[in-house]
Formats: C-alpha cells, structure tokens, sequence
C-alpha cells in the first residue's frame, strides 16, 4: 500500500469503527462498511485525493439475500484504488444517493435501478435508461434466467437440413 | 432551328453534366487512394432513382420539385454554351440570375413542405449561404457589366477578344471562383447539405422519383453555373472549348473540395462578407478607376 | 519525439494531398484479386472425419453453443469412439477456435476459408468435413492448435507410489492413493465425453463421479459409484468399488479421449480415492428396496457373485451366497497379491454387502456339502459364478515334479500366510515363471518379495511366448513395475522340458518362439527349435491360464447347458438354457473383475425379470 | 424558428455507432439535449455470468468494437489478480504490443471520426484504409481481424513469430511515414483550425469533476494516464512521453490522439526489442478449459484505452464461472452527463464533432 | 411466393439497381465495424456503384450488421418501412442467423428473417470486408436475376411479420419518453 492510501485508512479508522480493510494488491484496497457510514466514508475519501469515481456497481448475493454496493474511488496522484463495498438488504433494496459528489453517479444509480432493482433515495430520476418495455425481473439479478427469457420472446431457428447426408456428399461417400 | 438549339443545350447539360460528376467521383477517388465508381455511375444512379417507386409529401413538395427542375432547366436554355446559344439576344445575365432563383425557390419550398426538421435546417442554411456568395458574386459581376458595358453572356463573352475577364480582372474572376464553389455546394461551401449534422439536409425526405429528380435538377444547375463562369471570365470559346474550359473549372473545383472540410454556416457568410465581398469592391474600385489589364 | 507544439495553419499544406492523384490507389480489387487469410486465420472448420472420435468436446466448450452432436449411422462402431460428428452452426459460432484448441483427437482445424454467402439461412449449419465446408480438396488450413494454445491437459497428476526398492520389501499396499488436491487436479482434467462410460463393462457413470470429486462432493460421488444411475436401474452402479479402485484393468482409460493425445484420466486412481476418503458406505448411501418375497441362492463369492447379490438385495430379494471357501471373496481374496490388494478394501466393499442383508454361507462347497438340485427346490433362482479354480499345465516334461507349482493355489497359500491363517509356503532362491498374465506377474512379484524378507535378493525370472511387452496380455504397468523390483523378462521363449537333477529342480530349457498366432488370429506358436536358452531355478510356477471346474454341476444339467471353449452360453441377461439357472464371472465371460460385476448387474435384472413373469 | 425537436441517431450518418441524442434545437443551437442509450445493450455482464471462465472470451472482446483487445487484457489481468497468475514475461509484452497496435488502429479512427462530421471525407478514407495495416498485423497474429480472442488468462494464445514481428515493424514504418500526410490534411488545414478550435471546450475542473479521463482530460493540460500513474503490464518499463494540451478543445483533442500514434509506434519498438523468449501462457488453472476455476476474491482492473479508463470490477466466488462482472465503459461520463450538460450550447454543426472527439463509445456504455 | 415473372421495364430497372446500390448508414451492430473498411479505400465498394446515403428515404439496402436488440428492432423496422421498394436486406455475420453468441441474451433477436425478410446472408463473426464485398456482388447478381424478392415477401406476409414483430416486441411503436 502507498503513504497516502495508509493515511488514508488511517483516518477512515478514525471515523469508523470495525473497519474491515482488504488489500488486495498493493494499489488496491478493499474496504467494507456498514450502510450507514458509506456517505462519510465516501467523503472522506473524495476528499483524501480519491475524487475521481470509476464506477458504482452491485453484486447480488442471493443466498445471503443481500445487495453488495461497490463504489470503486481512484486517485490520479498515486494510482490507488479504493472499492468501498456495502451490504443492503436484497428485498427492500434501497440506498441513498451519492450524486450530490459525483455527477455520473446519477445515471450509476439510475442502471443500477434498472438492473438490480435497488432504488436511491434522492436520485427522482429512475427512468429505464438502457432497456424499452422491460416486463420480467430486473436482469442482471441472480434469480433472473437469460436464456429462458429468450426461448419465451425471441425464438430461434430450427434447421431442418439433413447435415450428415450433405456431409457425406462434400466427403464424396455418397453420390448428389 | 431554336428548338434544335435548345434539345442540343439540355442534352449536352445532361450528358456533359452528369459524366463531368462522374470523372469528378473519380477524382476524389484518387485523391483519397481508392478507383473509383466508372464514369457512368452517375448515369446509372438517376435512371436507377427515377426507377423506384418514391413516397410524396403532399402537393407542396411535388410542385416545388418540379418547379425547381423546370426552373433549371428553363436557365439552363438561356445559357450560351460557347458558341451554341439558344436564344441568341436573350441571353442576358439577368434573365439568367433571375430565372436560377425560380429553381432554387421551387427547391426550398418543396423541401419544406417535407415536413423534416432536417430538411428545414438545411433549407434555411442553403438560403442564408446564397445570401454569403450572391453578393459577393454579384458585385464581382456588376464591376465586369460595367467594364464591358454589357448584361448580355455572349456580348461578355465575345468581348473578352484580347485577354481573358480572368486576367483582366484578376481580383474579380477570384471572387467568381470562389463564389462558384459556393453555389456549386463544393467543400468548403456544403453546409446546407452536410449529411454528417443534419442527415444530407434538405434532401432528408427525398425518396427515389424525387431524388433522381433532384438529382437531375443538381447536374443542370451546376452546369448552369459553371457555363456562366466560363462564359464570363475565360474568355471567348466555341462549344468544343467550351466543354474543355468547363471540366478544367470543374475539376479544379473538385480537387479543392477533396482537401477541404467544410464551413460552419456562419463562417461561411462571414468568410463570404469579409474576404470576396471586400475583394469584390477593391475590384470595382479597380474598374471605376479604370486599372485593368 | 515529435513536435509537441500544435502546428500552425497552413493555406497550401492540404493541397499535397493532390500527390496521390498520379499515384496507385491501394484499393485491393476483391472480388477480382482474391486474398488469402493469414496463417492462423480463424474461418470455417474442416473435421477430419477418420480422426474424430465423436467425443464432443468441441460442443461443451463452445461459447456460443454452436455446435451439436449428430449421429452418423453408419461409422464404425468402435469402443473409444463414438458415431457422431460435430455440426456447427454459423449462425452461432463466433469463430474463436477454442473447439479446435480443445479437439481431443486434433481432427478439429480451422481453415482460411472466409466467405459463404447464401440467401437460405439453411446453408449455414454444416457437418465439416475434410474437405472443409465447400468440398474442395485443398482446403487451406488455418488456425492448429499448438502447445500453447492447448486447452487440455494431456499431463496425468502423477501417483505416489514406493520405489521399487522399497515396495519389494514388504505386501503392503505400494500405490498411495491420490491426496484431495492430487485428485481434484486431475478430475479436472477431464471433459465429460463419456467414452468411458461406453468401455467400461458395466457402464459405469465415470464422467458423474468425476465430477463430483471435481465439485469436491464425495458423498454424491459415491452415490454414483454405489448407485450408479439411479434413473435407469442401478446401470453403471459398481458394489467393488474399493476393489476395482486399486486393481480394474481399466479399460476405460484406453477409451480415454484425453488418452488420444496425452495421458488418459487416471479414472481408477480416482474411483479409489473416493472410496478410501468415505468413512462408511452405510451413512452415505441409502438403500431400502420394498421387499419382495423371493429368495435367490448365489455360488461363489467372487465378483460376479457377490454383485448379483448387491443388485438382487437393492432389488428386495433375500440373497443367499455359498462360498467353499473359508473367507468370502474369491479370486478378490485369494488370488490377487495383497500389495495390490490389501483385504482391509475388499472387506469394506463385502461389508456394505452384507450390510444390505446379504447371507454368506462359507466353507459349503456345493456339490459336496450341498447340492445344486437342493438348492433349486429352496430358492428361486440360482446364480452360479464359481470361476475359474483350476490351473492349466504346459504339460512338458518334468511339470510333474512337486516343485512345479500352479499359480493359482500358490498365491492362495501365500495370501492364507499372510494373513496368518495358513503354513509359510515355500521360499524358492530362485523361480522361473512361465507366463505373461497378469497372474504370472502376480506371482512373480509375490515370490520377489518374499525372496527379498527371507534372503535380501530377488531372483525371479518370467518367461513368456509372447516376443514383446506389448503382446504380453499383462498390463504393462506390471511388467515395469515388476522390473524396478527385479524381475528379470524372457520374452518370447517356450518352455522344453524342466531340468530335474537328482529330485530337484535345476532350471529349465526353453526354445525360441518366432510366432504366438497364426494368420488367422489363432493361437498356434510357432518355435525356432534351434535357439534355446536355459534358466536356473529351484521351483517352476505355471501361470498360463486357469480352466473352470464344472464338477458340482449334475449331469443331467450339464447335458442341457451349452458350452464354447469351456464357457457357459447365456444370454443377454446371463440367463442359460435352464431358465432358473443363471451364470456370470468367469464361467461365462471373464476375464476380470469388472466383467464379473457387469455379469453380476445383468444377471440380477435377469433373475428379477424372470422372477416377476413369474408371478404374473 | 422556435424550438425543433431534432433526433440525433440512432440512424444518423453523424452518429459514430448505434446511439442517439435527442435534442431541442433553437435555431442553430442545441437547447436541450438528453442521451438515450441502449440500442446496443446485449446484457453482458449477464451473459458473463453463464459462461465458464475461458468461453467468456469469445464473448468480451464484443464489448467494445472499435477497440477489442482492452476487454481481453482487462478480463485476464482481474482473473490473474484474484488467481495470482504469475503471467509469463513474453506473454506481457505481446499484450502491450497488441494493446498499442489497437490503440493505433483505434486512434486512426478518429480521423474518420472527425472527417466526417468536417466534410473532409479524404481523411476518412486514407484513415480507414491504413487502419486496414493493423487489421493485417493483428489476423496474422492472433488469426481475426476484428475480434482477436487472442489474449487469454495466463498469457496470449500464440506465439508472436519473426515473420509476424516483420510485419509489424514494415507497418509501423509505414504507417510512421504516412502520419505527416494528415498533419498536412488535417492538422495544418486552415478550415479544420477555424472548425475545431474552440470547439467542444471542456475546462480541467469540469472533466475532473464528470470523472471525464483520457485524452478528453489529458488536453485539459493534465498528463493523467492510467499507464504512468497506476501501471500494469510493463508500462513502467518502457519509455514514452504523455501528450498533453491546454486548451481542451476538441482540435487539441483530435491532435492529442495522433501525437499518441507517435507514442504508441515508440512503445511498441521497444516491446520488439525487450521481449524475451519464452513461453507464451501458462494455464488458468489445473485440468482442461472446460474446468477452469478461480478462487474466491474480488478485484478491479482498469487499463488506459484510447477513450480513457476502462476498468473490470470482478467478482469471483470460486467456480467455474465468473460471479458478477461490472464493466466501466471509458466514454461512460461524457455521453450521460456530457452529453446532457455539456452538449447544450453547442450548434448543431459541432453536435457530431463533439460526440467524436468526445469519444462517445455506444457499444462500452450499453454493453 | 412472389412471382419471378418481371416486365421489360421492371427487368432494365433491375439492371440498373444493382449498379447503383445506395446503402443506408445505420450501425445496427458490431458487423459495422468492418463497414467502414469494405467502404472506403482499401476495398472501396464504391467501385460497384454503392454509397452510403443519409437517410433511409434514399437508401435501396439495409445492412443489418449483427446483432440487433429489441430496442433496435423497433427503429429497423421504422427505417425498413420508411425505405422505398424496391428494397433489400443484408443480414451480417452470425447473429442475424441464429442469435450468434448473443443466443441468450434477454435483450438481442436471435432471427432476424422473423421479422423482416433477409435477402441474403453472410457468415463470418464478423464477416471480412472481402465477404461483403462477394455478398454485395451475390446480391447484384439476384437483383439482376429478379431473385432478391424480400421486398415482396414483406408486403405479402405483412400479417405475419407484424404479429412476430408484436411477440417479440410487445409494441413496436416507439414511445418518445425523453421528450416531456
């Protein structure tokens, strides 16, 4: 870990009590707080050098039944990343807005509502952003199945072709 | 005998017209290190047009194709190519100019009556950019008129005996020039057409029929303007040289336009107002003070 | 390196463009000019269809799910082969190669072939061929796997066992056995195709356990061993697991599709470290069949006997099995060596057989302490499966001589000292074995060892008719293994006659052997009766095979029953002429023992089908 | 003329890929304008979730279609973080050659990128055409032109051959020798200067501010990269310089991306000549690909693409297959908030000028 | 199915067609990345008479370049409807077959001929410049045949294609939701 992610961590200790620290390779750190600490963390962070926000993602822990949020901050001065993860309850998926620090983190949260389910308090702006007509659950859930939503709306091709008798034709076993 | 004169006018717009964009494709095929289309492509592409079945926008639209085609053409029979004139006597410059903006109006009002924001855009861009290169234009024209004291083509014409307009006036055939690239729609001056901003512009809604219509409309147009140059600045010529002054006019058109990306609208009236408008009057200035070669 | 300053404008620098106006363009006149892809260019597939294997491989790792396998009626049928051809659809495949990078045979290649255009969405699925998918001849070839870009891995995780050295000194048991890592690395390896499944005699689900022992589920494992597929009536399900384990002649591993190129699974290593990593069968598996009120006598306790008695008691029949003698097991117990079977495995599999309700009557030989006849009027059905006991001579001069010993009843005697229930039998200094089974190597290595406790040297010679290791009917394995102990090898000479001198065994004189079978493929040595070579010994064993014994069969039976070289015909389900009497192990087919399980499986599906007509 | 409500894409010839930006136009200038993304969404991260580990990388090169290869560098350097994959060093420095050459091949794009929307269609075509030479290199490396599939967790699928090698060193020298033609084109024309200066101006603190990275931020006069700031692969031990501008226009952009060109033909010279012999992977994991595993772990990678940082977030729960991937679309803050914020104002003229040299990529934002 | 049977006109027509194909510039996919190489210098289409053109009103083919999603599908439509007949599809690379590698993804087609006709088909993920080009000269040569018929097809079946459309897309109205 570089100086200033240690004094980073360091002062989030401050702030935070049971501060569960990863690292994971020397420019990168996770760190795990409860919910209602991310928004001070986050802050802190921003204004530690980590202003600059890669990407707000979740992670759907079904069997825990628990949305995992991933806010991944990194710092143009030393190059360390910080991913600041969450755990929110799954089935009542719900959060608080960060978009007051981040601009981009509006249209973050907003794909995350479309994707997850989860909704942010104070971000209105819950519109489907990528999908049109959506009607079944949100995709990239785990409960969600790809596959037999594609059966159900776009059907495939079924060949009739005898492809083993034309094979042996190209091979010249058989004649035409 | 002046209805021959007149077939053999259109026809050589049309054929002269159509292959001259065609050797142009060409061109800018080789500029940008590819062959090209064949010669004939442009052929093709408005028999191809007019073979389709196209969608209409109303009778406005209809009406303003054909008249901005009628338009043309109608100009194009008053245009002395060399020394083959139709209507010999009437072809002066002002009948010429006033009958283009018959086309060019029929054009606007058809393209509008698409219904297309894009079309509109464009229209209002190719209008706004004719007011950039007429007076420009014009005034290099009017210290020419003055100069020969004449509006008659031909009298321009056959009164450059000695020297080219070009070499006389210098200054003048420049901002011709210039303005030509303008009214042909050549790079620097495409902005009403832009396909990259505003989808091809005023062409938007154009379906097959019309298209090929246009299209034709386009060719006699810029034979139009071309022959006017010619006829004015590059002195006196019979209908073989002519057509060879016209594809060397043409094919340096065509060559700046391959380097050149294009104007923003308003730099186009603002480049157009502050570098041939003031060139135009320093030329007449010239003329009215009698300096010309 | 370059200016970093913008540059400034220029009016006249976009006219050099105008350059290339007197210049050749660089347009490429496609479809005029035709360009060949480069080397390694992914385009469509050409299959060679004698190499392939029909594993299907190729559909499992591919992304897109293009490719599907389709039956070819008329390939021929071979084991370690399946009749099926990849197709690909493309209007699937992404062109990543990854079927050709993990084609298990290399028949999958890729060519430089890259336009095919069609109207008909119909024109897109193909089988390829080895002419590609537009039946030219010269198909260019284009992306081969290489060693980088494999994606199997050919290496087998390597079993620990004792040097030769060391295991001669002793019969315990010389294979360690995988460790957790060790065999989940090498399930790994595997890639489900099922040619195994195909081999093996009694179908066993390999692919399934392997699985899961790669899912580190070894309870579900075994299940699949002990159960087999529950679906289809126990098929593939194996009661001898810990046995075949250790000493399958895995025939699977020959059918193998990794084995195509690199080294096949290690499917009997891993069979093994199943079992020896559950503590008890009984807390796994659960077997609680509907009883059915049938009773079904089984002679023998060998492996075919002893399976039909697994399958009949999971069918609910109560299972009775006669065994003359004093410990179930048969060849399991008395014939293999305990190094390579030590009887703590065996015990464990009888065990959870017995566990099942299986009643094991030993030391009642039938036909002497009990009937054939008694027993058809007690039970229903009868299962015979009482192998092969009796050893074969090569009858030369001398063989009658006491030290001139068979295989089989040596390696009882030997395995009854060990196990301290019988005399020490006879140490030779030195031993001449004439054979190249596996049993001759049995009791070569056997005597090695005992040599090496009692006298710190082996000298231990096999001789066989066979010229090389690879005509040798022993595993080759054996024949290395026996060699790092100190065996010494003379193939390809046939025993004269045994030199006696002055009532003992001096050695024997062999003749060369130019030919083993004749064009026919029929056993008929021939011998060069010029070249002869002597060995020095103080015993002769003679392990060239074992016959059945067919005393305790009644005559009038026997009449009925039909034999082909000593062996009893049935059918499929191992049913004979007598249609109560039914007969599996080595009596039938042979020559192992999972044959014998496979016997033991059909036979019971036999008994429990004839068994219900009847009711009916 | 009042308001005019104008749909820019998806089907506009102005529009780079399948995108649209709504807009209200008042007059010439762009009023309003709200992005509308999602015609390009195939769902990935989803379908990333039903493959095994190796299959996914048939499908993530598609992620990004002008510029595949950072999918796959990204996706095997995240496996190899959670697996602690020691890559071998050969296989590192044919990654940085192919990550160069498609940042060439990508960085000649934006001279179509911004001949079209100027007009100047010969840049596009001499662009298009000598991007064709990396195509060349990159099917005789890795076997396809577009989608390579070449780089794997481990290593590179193949060996880069002497033969390959000269290949590529032909056309770098060639594409080095054309270079000045576009300077002289594009760079030095007088039109494109009074076009693109001035143009799509984004200060330092607002491209900070939106998270805007890569050259949109670095000609704000800042030398952010992702390779000098935070490397990966060998980065660190090549030389090369950051071209940086002041103006944060979209010329100073544009000219930016060819100034890298240079940069990029230096790196990859060097990667020739410090590769070492060797292997070329080693496996994901033990046994066949069908059983590729990864343990448990999480981690981002993030690597400098031609339009800025574009990152992996992985999540691995110890399978066969990848537990969750979130994938950071480079272009993501510029065509959202860019693009809602930024874009008003702009003429309608500059519209596609800007969406070029902004670099908005709809394939990495849908995904 | 459609007759083959063609007046004289309609026949000097269709040579004239296949001279002049205008291609509508639309992305739909990836297969759009190698457009841009078949269009311009290296392999030039322009030499068979093919251009890009703007809008779809002017447009003779429709290259449908992979993979559309069902968001998409709704402006293909629109835009294959708004293209004056006679017109042609092209459907690129695997994804317009059978769903390519996006096979099950909740949001692409997998069949593109369910929903308008497909003329002609190129293989390849994504097909090589050279392929199109073959294609293209594929696709001269059925005009010139009278064989590339997809046009019709539409028109005769239109019930059919709607109702598909409509399973696929529950409405293929697009709803103007960014515009209050």
């Amino acid at each position: 870990m570089t100086n200033s992610m240690n004094n980073t961590i360091e002062r989030l200790k401050s702030i935070i009590r049971n501060l569960k620290v990863e690292e994971i390779d020397e420019r990168e750190v996770k760190i795990e707080i409860k919910p209602e600490m991310v928004l001070n963390a986050l802050s802190l962070l921003k204004g530690s050098g980590y202003s600059h926000l890669s990407i707000i993602t979740a992670v759907d822990w079904i069997e825990e039944n628990k949305f995992e949020l991933v806010y991944i901050l990194f710092s143009w001065n030393d190059g360390g990343k910080f991913i600041v993860s969450t755990k929110i309850d799954r089935k009542k998926a719900k959060f608080v807005t960060v978009k007051h620090l981040w601009p981009i983190a509006r249209y973050y949260e907003r794909e995350l509502h479309e994707f997850f389910g989860i909704s942010f308090e104070g971000n209105d702006d819950m519109r489907p952003l990528f999908l049109e007509n959506w009607d079944d659950l949100p995709p990239l859930r785990k409960d969600f199945d790809p596959m037999e939503y594609s059966k159900k709306k776009f059907p495939d091709r079924e060949y009739h072709k005898d492809v083993i008798h034309e094979a042996k034709v190209i091979r010249g076993d058989l004649n035409g | 005998m002046t209805v021959l004169r007149v077939i053999a006018v259109l026809l050589t717009g049309f054929f002269v017209g159509l292959t001259l964009e065609g050797i142009a494709r060409k061109i800018m095929a080789r500029v940008q290190r590819r062959y090209g289309p064949p010669w004939y492509q442009n052929f093709i592409d408005v028999f191809k047009a007019l073979s389709k079945r196209g969608i209409s926008h109303g009778w406005i639209f209809d009406f303003g194709i054909l008249m901005a085609l009628g338009g043309v053409i109608a100009t194009l029979a008053f245009v002395p190519l060399g020394d083959l004139v139709a209507f010999p006597g009437l072809d002066n410059i002002f009948i010429i100019v006033y009958l283009f903006a018959v086309g060019a109006l029929g054009m606007a009002m058809g393209m509008v009556g698409s219904g297309n924001p894009n079309a509109s855009i464009g229209v209002a861009r190719a209008l706004t950019q004719m007011l950039g290169y007429e007076v420009p234009y014009l005034v290099a024209i009017a210290g020419v008129l003055y100069y020969y004291k004449t509006s008659s083509v031909s009298g321009l014409m056959m009164a450059q005996q000695d020297t080219w307009t070009l070499f006389k006036m210098p200054i003048g055939g420049i901002v011709a020039f210039i303005s030509l690239l303008g009214m042909l729609g050549k790079k620097p001056f495409d902005t009403p057409i832009a396909p990259a901003e505003i989808a091809s512009g005023p062409m938007v809604e154009l379906s097959a029929k019309y298209m090929g219509l246009l299209m034709l409309m386009h060719t006699f147009s810029i034979f139009v303007e071309i022959s006017l140059f010619v006829d004015i600045f590059l002195g006196i010529s019979n209908y073989l040289t002519f057509l060879l002054k016209f594809t060397v006019v043409w094919i340096i058109a065509t060559l700046i336009s391959a380097v050149l990306p294009r104007f923003r609208i308003e730099q186009v009236v603002k480049f157009y107002w502050k570098v041939p408008l003031s060139l135009a009057f320093v030329q007449v200035l010239f003329v009215l003070l009698g300096w010309v070669f | 390196m370059k200016n970093k300053t913008m540059p400034d404008k220029d009016f006249f620098s976009p006219i050099k463009a105008w350059k290339f106006l007197f210049k050749k363009p660089v347009t490429i006149k496609v479809p005029y000019v035709k360009r060949e892809a480069a080397e390694r260019y992914r385009g469509f597939h050409i299959n060679d269809w004698n190499e392939c294997i029909g594993c299907g491989t190729c559909a499992k790792i591919c992304p897109t799910d293009a490719i599907k396998m389709v039956e070819v009626d008329d390939l021929p049928q071979e084991y370690g082969q399946k009749p099926q051809r990849p197709v690909i659809d493309y209007g699937r495949c992404s062109f990543c190669a990854m079927c050709v990078d993990i084609c298990t045979t290399g028949s999958l290649k890729m060519t430089r072939e890259y336009v095919h255009i069609s109207p008909e969405p119909e024109d897109f699925i193909f089988a390829p061929t080895e002419k590609g998918i537009h039946g030219i001849e010269e198909v260019p070839v284009g992306w081969v796997r290489d060693e980088a870009s494999e994606l199997l891995e050919l290496e087998r995780v390597e079993m620990e066992m004792l040097d030769g050295e060391e295991r001669v000194q002793s019969f315990i048991e010389y294979v360690k056995g995988y460790s957790k890592e060790q065999a989940i690395h090498e399930a790994a390896r595997c890639v489900e195709c099922a040619l195994c499944t195909d081999r093996c005699p009694q179908h066993m689900q390999i692919p399934e356990y392997i699985k899961a022992i790669w899912k580190d589920d070894l309870n579900d494992a075994l299940k699949w061993l002990l159960k087999g597929d529950e679906t289809n009536n126990m098929l593939g399900a194996n009661p001898f697991s810990a046995v075949c384990g250790r000493v399958c002649t895995h025939k699977c591993e020959e059918a193998c599709s990794i084995g195509n190129r690199g080294e096949a699974i290690a499917i009997r290593w891993l069979k093994r470290y199943i079992v020896d990593n559950v503590s008890d069968y009984k807390k796994i598996i659960e077997i609680k069949p509907a009883k059915k009120d049938k009773k079904i006598a089984i002679i023998g306790s060998g492996p075919a006997g002893l399976s039909a008695a697994y399958f009949l008691s999971t069918m609910g029949y109560d299972v009775e099995v006669f065994e003359s003698l004093s410990k179930p097991g048969g060849v399991m117990r008395y014939g293999i060596p305990s190094y390579r079977l030590p009887d703590e495995a065996l015990d464990k599999d009888i065990a959870f057989i017995q566990a099942l309700g299986v009643k094991i009557h030993v030391g009642i030989s039938v036909g002497k302490d009990i009937s054939l006849e008694s027993l058809k009027e007690k039970y229903d059905a009868v299962f015979i499966s009482t192998g092969f006991s009796l050893g074969r001579s090569t009858k030369v001069p001398g063989t009658d001589h006491e030290d001139v010993l068979q295989a089989l009843p040596l390696l009882r005697e030997i395995r009854d000292y060990l196990r301290g229930e019988g005399p020490k039998p006879k140490i030779p200094k030195s031993l001449v074995v004439i054979g190249g089974g596996n049993v001759a190597m049995d009791v070569a290595r056997s005597i090695a060892r005992l040599q090496k406790v009692e006298y710190g040297q082996v000298d231990v010679k096999v001789t066989s008719l066979e010229r090389t290791f690879d005509e040798m009917p022993a595993d080759m394995e054996e024949i290395e293994e026996g060699s790092e102990e100190g065996i010494e090898f003379y193939p390809g000479w046939g025993p004269v006659r045994i030199i006696i001198d002055e009532e003992k065994i001096k050695g024997v004189e062999l003749k060369k052997c130019v030919e083993v079978f004749d064009e026919n493929g029929r056993f008929n040595p021939k011998f060069d009766e010029i070249q002869k070579l002597y060995l020095d010994a103080d015993m002769v064993v003679e392990a060239i095979g074992q016959a059945p014994d067919y005393s305790y069969l009644p005559e009038d039976l026997k009449e009925q029953l039909e034999f082909v070289r000593g062996r009893l015909v049935t059918n499929e389900y191992r049913q004979t002429n007598i249609e109560w009497l039914f007969a599996g192990g080595d009596i039938v087919n042979g020559p192992d023992i999972i044959h014998g399980v496979a016997d033991g499986y059909w036979a019971a599906r036999g008994i429990d089908e004839y068994l219900s007509k009847g009711v009916k | 003329m009042g308001e005019v409500k104008l749909f820019f894409g998806p089907n506009h010839p102005g529009m780079h890929g399948n995108f649209s930006v709504h807009m209200y136009v008042e007059g010439d200038t762009v009023e309003r304008a709200r992005p509308l993304p999602g015609f390009l969404h195939r769902g990935f991260e989803k379908l990333m979730e039903r493959r095994l580990w190796y299959q996914n990388l048939a499908l993530i090169p598609r992620i990004c279609v002008p510029e595949p290869d950072i999918n796959e560098v990204c996706y095997a350097m995240a496996i190899e973080k959670i697996a602690k994959i020691d890559v071998p060093e050969r296989a590192q420095w044919i990654r940085m050659i192919i990550l160069e050459l498609a940042r060439i091949a990508s960085h000649m794009m934006s001279f179509p990128g911004i001949g079209g929307p100027l007009g100047l269609y010969t840049s596009s075509f001499w662009g298009v055409a000598d991007r064709d030479r990396i195509l060349d290199i990159f099917e005789s490396l890795t076997g396809a032109r577009i989608y390579h599939m070449f780089i794997v967790p481990g290593g590179v699928r193949k060996d880069l051959t002497p033969k390959i090698q000269d290949l590529i060193v032909k056309t770098l020298d060639y594409i080095e020798g054309r270079l000045p033609d576009y300077e002289d084109l594009i760079f030095k024309n007088r039109i494109v200067h009074t076009r693109l200066k001035g143009i799509a101006l984004l200060d330092r603190e607002t491209a900070l501010e939106l998270g805007v990275t890569g050259v949109g931020l670095r000609a704000t006069g800042v030398p952010y990269d992702i390779r000098k700031v935070d490397p990966y692969l060998f980065y660190d031990k090549v030389d090369f310089e950051i071209p940086t501008a002041t103006d944060g226009d979209a010329y100073s952009r544009v000219y930016l991306k060819y100034l890298e060109i240079y940069q990029s033909i230096k790196i990859i010279r060097q990667c020739l000549e410090k590769m070492p012999e060797g292997k070329v992977n080693v496996p994901l994991s033990e046994g066949s690909a069908l059983r590729y595993k990864v343990p448990k772990g999480q981690a981002y990678v993030h690597i400098e693409s031609t339009r800025g940082e574009y990152g992996y977030f992985m999540v691995s729960d110890g399978g066969e297959k990848p537990y969750r991937v979130a994938v950071r679309g480079a272009s993501y803050p510029q065509t959202f908030i860019g693009v809602e914020k930024y874009l008003p104002g702009t003429r309608i003229e500059d519209v596609p000028i800007w969406l070029s040299t902004m670099d908005v990529c709809a394939p990495e934002v849908d995904r | 199915m459609s007759t083959n049977e063609r007046s004289i006109w309609e026949k000097i027509a269709d040579q004239l067609r296949s001279k002049s194909l205008w291609m509508l510039h639309y992305c739909t996919g990836c297969g759009a990345i190698e457009l841009p190489p078949s269009m311009t210098s290296r392999f030039d289409m322009e030499r068979f008479g093919m251009g890009p053109m703007a809008t779809p009103r002017q447009a003779d083919i429709l290259f449908i370049t992979g993979y559309l999603s069902a968001k998409t599908l709704r402006r293909v439509i629109y835009t294959y409807e708004q293209m004056p007949e006679p017109k042609y599809v092209i459907g690129f690379g695997s994804c317009t077959l059978n769903g390519g590698i996006y096979y099950d993804s909740y949001a692409t087609i997998n069949r593109l001929d369910y929903y308008i006709p497909v003329d002609l088909y190129i293989a390849g993920c994504m097909p090589r410049p050279e392929a199109l080009l073959e294609a293209f000269n594929e696709l001269m040569r059925m005009i010139r045949k009278g064989e590339a018929n997809g046009w019709k097809r539409y028109k005769e079946n239109y019930e059919w294609y709607k109702q598909n459309q409509l399973r696929s897309l529950g409405e293929v109205f697009i709803h103007d939701e960014f515009h209050e």
